[in-house]
């Protein structure tokens, strides 16, 4: 018998996940991408940093850091929000651990996209904020299209984090992801098996229909 | 709860829930040493079943437990090989699996065994260190001629076609593994099926999945 | 009243411009090669920095206390390479400038657009990209309007079309009109004044004085010269006209229209 | 000889186009915006698929077998929007194609661009772009040469003058050049032969001396109608035609111009 | 006392990785992005997958079929290559898991080119290669730079796959995410933490340098 809650769990997770790092993502990516600032070079390789260090370890220091015994922990605790061992816990250190993926290729995208359109845009009076959000997101579309892509799959696939921050409690914390490690760690080879394969089998299907989505509605307009 | 458990337990859980159906059970599987770390900051796990000791002494020193250590169980080790039946023969072998020695008692218990049967030295090369005993034992049964795995490993579902290249070693060999557990809540629940893990009856099912227990 | 002092250097190239025009005058820039002009028009637009100040009909777009963004501006533009937004139909690339779609097609018709209006930017021609462009610039009925060469990849017929709308509009709207052409006869026609740019420098400015002689006329060149014909090159055609004795080749001569002829 | 038979359908839009000339021509296109002509370049070129066949010189460029690839075909194009690699110099752009400084260099005097040479393109001006897309069309002494209104962002004086180099080039090296254009004077100057494009076909072939009788169509708008005389508002100027029975007030009506006058 | 050796080895490998999957990847993405195939969007959904699986089951899966039993990995002994367990294993595994990494920034750069550029390369005579070479990689730096990051950072960082390939075999498969790991499970911190800084420190510089030179080139050869 199949337990759907993992999968669930590993879905929302991504999700929400990406949902938010695109509201971050975005403004710290287009401000990369303008910024003449001195500091740029320095910004660009703190952004990577978390890629350089094991997941469980970045996880172990998120545990550090937001502790109900730390200073940001306590302070959370007393305004009611659990975040260790719960899912806001999963969310923060994915969003953590996934934010280089987010940045990076919208930062480029962001270089490489033609300066006259935008400029067209500010003459048509349209504010930055318009013309990120309706000139210029949309001529990117094949930046964004990976970097949501990306942090998705990697939030669905990612377990290091996952696991030290939220502790693997089974309809809480247990994500997909997680549940397979487990079954394999226990030679359960044949549920690991099982759970790689619906696992792939769901991911497949959403990325599937957005890549054909994205085909369909390219080949109506072109660019 | 250690991940070398995860034969043990739901069997164990399973009659525990018999008797006590008002009781909710739910087990995190991890390396103690994840688990140890992330009881350290305020985990709300109420048992902590270790693979060894040492992670339940040193939570147990800092005051985070409501008991002391108790040991529930001995693991033992297996060898585990399709090409040899005893230990003597590893230097034959060109890769051989062990646990981390750092970071899994399983591991320690190993190179204990092999310094003790004299071998270490000849094998030092040889070995491959999987991070857990169930990734050594993924080693041992696929990729590498031999490994030293623990005995409970041979009960999982899985490794039933497999049984006939596990081999018992010498438990003179290497200090038993004394798997330790602490309580950490002091809550009726939690203290019941505490109790329920030391009781013969499950004592009686650890001893089914190859662990041993003091008398 | 429109009042320009600018400075702006770009390595080795400086622009250096002082402008004083009417509201509502029709200015044509006409330059060789990377004399400025776009960056002229690039500066009133707010787009590219530049010391110095501009001020438009009361408004004080730039001085030394600041800048005031494109924004802010009331402008329209048309870019030398157009500048569409590629995602957006020539419909939708109007209607971001300002949700008014009878306007929109409107202009749309002005320019022999209307047909085309669901295409995307990557399916025109270059000529009707341009099209495009010009009509997305009147979107905003702007105060100030810079055409960046709006007509130079149009044949002679529309060309001449669009000459007589950009005139009507300007009239209609009241609008400042700074407009970059290479067009000499072009550029008679529509300007109150013309401004010769030179090497980023203002060489000469001809007003409505000096340009009173030419308004009632229009220009041709003269391509050949043979057995005391002059053939001349004007509005897509070649005439032949008696030659005069100090006409030469390339010369652009003042021309009247003699007669037309309904089809 | 040279020899076309093309068509292609975009859309709504067909191109069908018929043509024999002689090897060394020089071919000028013209045509209404949207009419083909690019779309002609770029099927000559390779870089568009299209039914039919092209034979240039005695090598079969397109035919039911296939089609030859653009890296085989001995062209130059000069592009309507350049197309100059963003991340070489003026310099790089040439010698990519040819890595023969020399004759770069040359290329560069040529039209003018020789101080500019270590420029990228996004530091230039548009009709600095056009000129090194034009030295860099010339790099490989193509056999064809294809230029999409190569001139159309410059000045009279140095259009005049790169018209004459294009023209030397030309002779000098014995190509077949194809040339949109919009510029009668242009055309009158360069072309053995104008290629009329209408819709996607060809309307007309006409030489130098038929260019002479060829007639644009205009447009005016009818003002008033009085004892059988139309009053027609054209070019700034009022004119008094023959009413046709279907006129009417504000309608435009197509026309010609009849004869001009020097004055 | 500090084992350097780690870190030498994960550089190596990540340096070894990213190199092959350039080689890979460019001509994966340059096909991705040019072909009007209708399986497209399949190979699209399918270059993202070892993305959704937890690394260290990838790293299992890989086991499986690279283990001396398998047909690939006795293959592979009979002429001589150790895979599992050696240097070629963590690179194979790396590869594989890093694959959409590479891929992804780089597809979405080639599909922003401008195509007349392309065009014009093609009329100068160029071929595809060169083209693609000389033209399409310069014009899309921004997005190449971005692939070489991720994946090179990713390498470094990611331990998963290369621990069950690998298995820790210390100056032979014992990358520095690995061993910093191990101190996290010994819960030896203070190793672990000095490490991580290690680790941090060298790759914040790597990755500044990059990121510097790519400025100051820019600045030469702005576009
Ligand atoms: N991808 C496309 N889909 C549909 N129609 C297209 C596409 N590309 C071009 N067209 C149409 O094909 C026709 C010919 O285009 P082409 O670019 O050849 O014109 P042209 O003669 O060069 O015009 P111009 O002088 O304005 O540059 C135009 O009407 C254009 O709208
Ligand atoms: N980023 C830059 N760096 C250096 N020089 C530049 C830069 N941008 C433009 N220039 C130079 O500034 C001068 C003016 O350019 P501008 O585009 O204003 O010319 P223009 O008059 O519009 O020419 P055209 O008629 O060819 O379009 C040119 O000589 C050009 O080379
Ligand atoms: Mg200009
Ligand atoms: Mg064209």
């Amino acid at each position: 018998m199949i337990d759907w809650t993992p999968f669930t769990l590993s879905f929302k997770l991504a999700f929400v996940t990406t949902l938010i790092l695109l509201l971050i993502g975005i403004p710290v990516a287009w401000w990369l991408a303008n910024t003449r600032s001195r500091l740029k070079p320095f910004i660009e390789a703190l952004v990577s940093m978390p890629l350089v260090l094991p997941p469980t370890v970045i996880g172990f220091y998120v545990l550090w850091l937001l502790a109900p015994e730390s200073m940001i922990g306590s302070l959370l605790e007393k305004i009611g929000i659990e975040v260790v061992f719960a899912f806001p816990g999963l969310v923060i250190g994915s969003i953590l651990y996934s934010f280089p993926f987010m940045v990076q290729p919208l930062q480029s995208g962001f270089e490489s996209v033609d300066r006259s359109i935008i400029e067209a845009s500010y003459v048509a009076g349209k504010s930055q904020l318009e013309t990120l959000l309706r000139v210029v997101l949309p001529a990117i579309k094949p930046s964004l299209l990976s970097a949501i892509i990306i942090t998705f799959a990697h939030t669905i696939g990612e377990f290091g984090v996952v696991l030290m921050v939220g502790g693997s409690i089974p309809g809480k914390t247990q994500v997909a992801s997680i549940a397979i490690y487990e079954y394999v760690e226990a030679l359960d080879y044949e549920h690991a098996h099982i759970y790689s394969l619906i696992m792939l089998a769901i991911s497949f299907a959403v990325l599937l229909s957005v890549y054909w989505l994205n085909r369909r509605f390219k080949r109506v307009a072109q660019w | 709860a250690a991940a070398n458990l995860s034969y043990v337990l739901p069997h164990i859980i399973a009659v525990f829930k018999a008797k006590n159906p008002d009781v909710v059970v739910k087990v995190s599987y991890a390396s103690s040493g994840k688990l140890a770390a992330q009881i350290q900051r305020g985990a709300p796990f109420a048992i902590f079943l270790s693979a060894d000791t040492s992670y339940p002494k040193f939570l147990y020193k800092k005051g985070l437990t409501v008991t002391r250590p108790v040991v529930y169980a001995k693991g033992a080790l297996a060898l585990y090989s399709k090409k040899i039946a005893t230990l003597a023969e590893l230097p034959n072998l060109s890769r051989v699996a062990v646990a981390n020695p750092s970071t899994a008692p399983y591991g320690k218990a190993a190179k204990e065994a092999l310094q003790n049967a004299g071998l270490y030295d000849k094998l030092k090369s040889k070995l491959i260190y999987g991070q857990s005993i169930g990734q050594t034992t993924a080693y041992a049964i696929r990729a590498a001629d031999a490994g030293l795995v623990a005995e409970s490993a041979m009960y999982a579902k899985q490794m039933q076609p497999l049984r006939r290249y596990f081999h018992t070693i010498d438990p003179a060999l290497y200090k038993p593994i004394d798997q330790a557990m602490v309580l950490l809540r002091n809550d009726d629940a939690a203290r019941r099926f505490f109790v329920f893990l030391l009781s013969p009856q499950a004592g009686s099912i650890f001893r089914a999945y190859g662990y041993t227990l003091d008398d | 009243m429109v009042a320009l002092g600018l400075r702006k250097i770009l390595r080795d190239f400086t622009l250096e411009v002082s402008l004083r025009i009417e509201r509502s005058e029709f200015v044509v820039i006409q330059g060789p090669s990377g004399s400025g002009k776009t960056t002229l028009l690039r500066i009133i637009a707010g787009l590219e920095k530049a010391e110095g100040a501009i001020e438009m009909e009361g408004e004080r777009w730039l001085d030394e206390d600041g800048s005031l963004p494109p924004q802010k501006r009331s402008i329209g533009f048309v870019f030398q390479n157009y500048a569409l937004f590629p995602t957006m139909s020539v419909l939708q690339n109007l209607l971001f400038v300002q949700n008014d779609k009878s306007f929109a097609l409107h202009l749309l018709r002005l320019v022999d657009m209307l047909d085309l209006k669901e295409r995307y930017p990557h399916e025109l021609s270059g000529g009707q990209k341009q099209r495009v462009a010009l009509a997305r610039a009147y979107m905003r009925r702007p105060k100030v309007m810079l055409l960046d060469e709006p007509l130079s990849a149009l044949d002679p017929a529309i060309r001449t079309h669009l000459q007589s709308k950009i005139k009507e509009l300007h009239e209609e709207f009241g609008t400042t009109t700074f407009m970059v052409s290479h067009d000499v006869a072009e550029s008679y026609r529509l300007a109150d004044r013309i401004v010769l740019l030179e090497r980023g420098r203002v060489r000469e400015i001809l007003d409505k004085e000096a340009l009173l002689s030419h308004k009632t006329h229009h220009v041709g060149e003269v391509v050949d010269i043979k057995d005391g014909k002059a053939y001349v090159a004007f509005m897509g055609q070649i005439f032949r006209i008696p030659a005069t004795k100090d006409m030469e080749v390339g010369q652009m001569v003042p021309l009247q229209i003699g007669e037309i002829r309904a089809l």
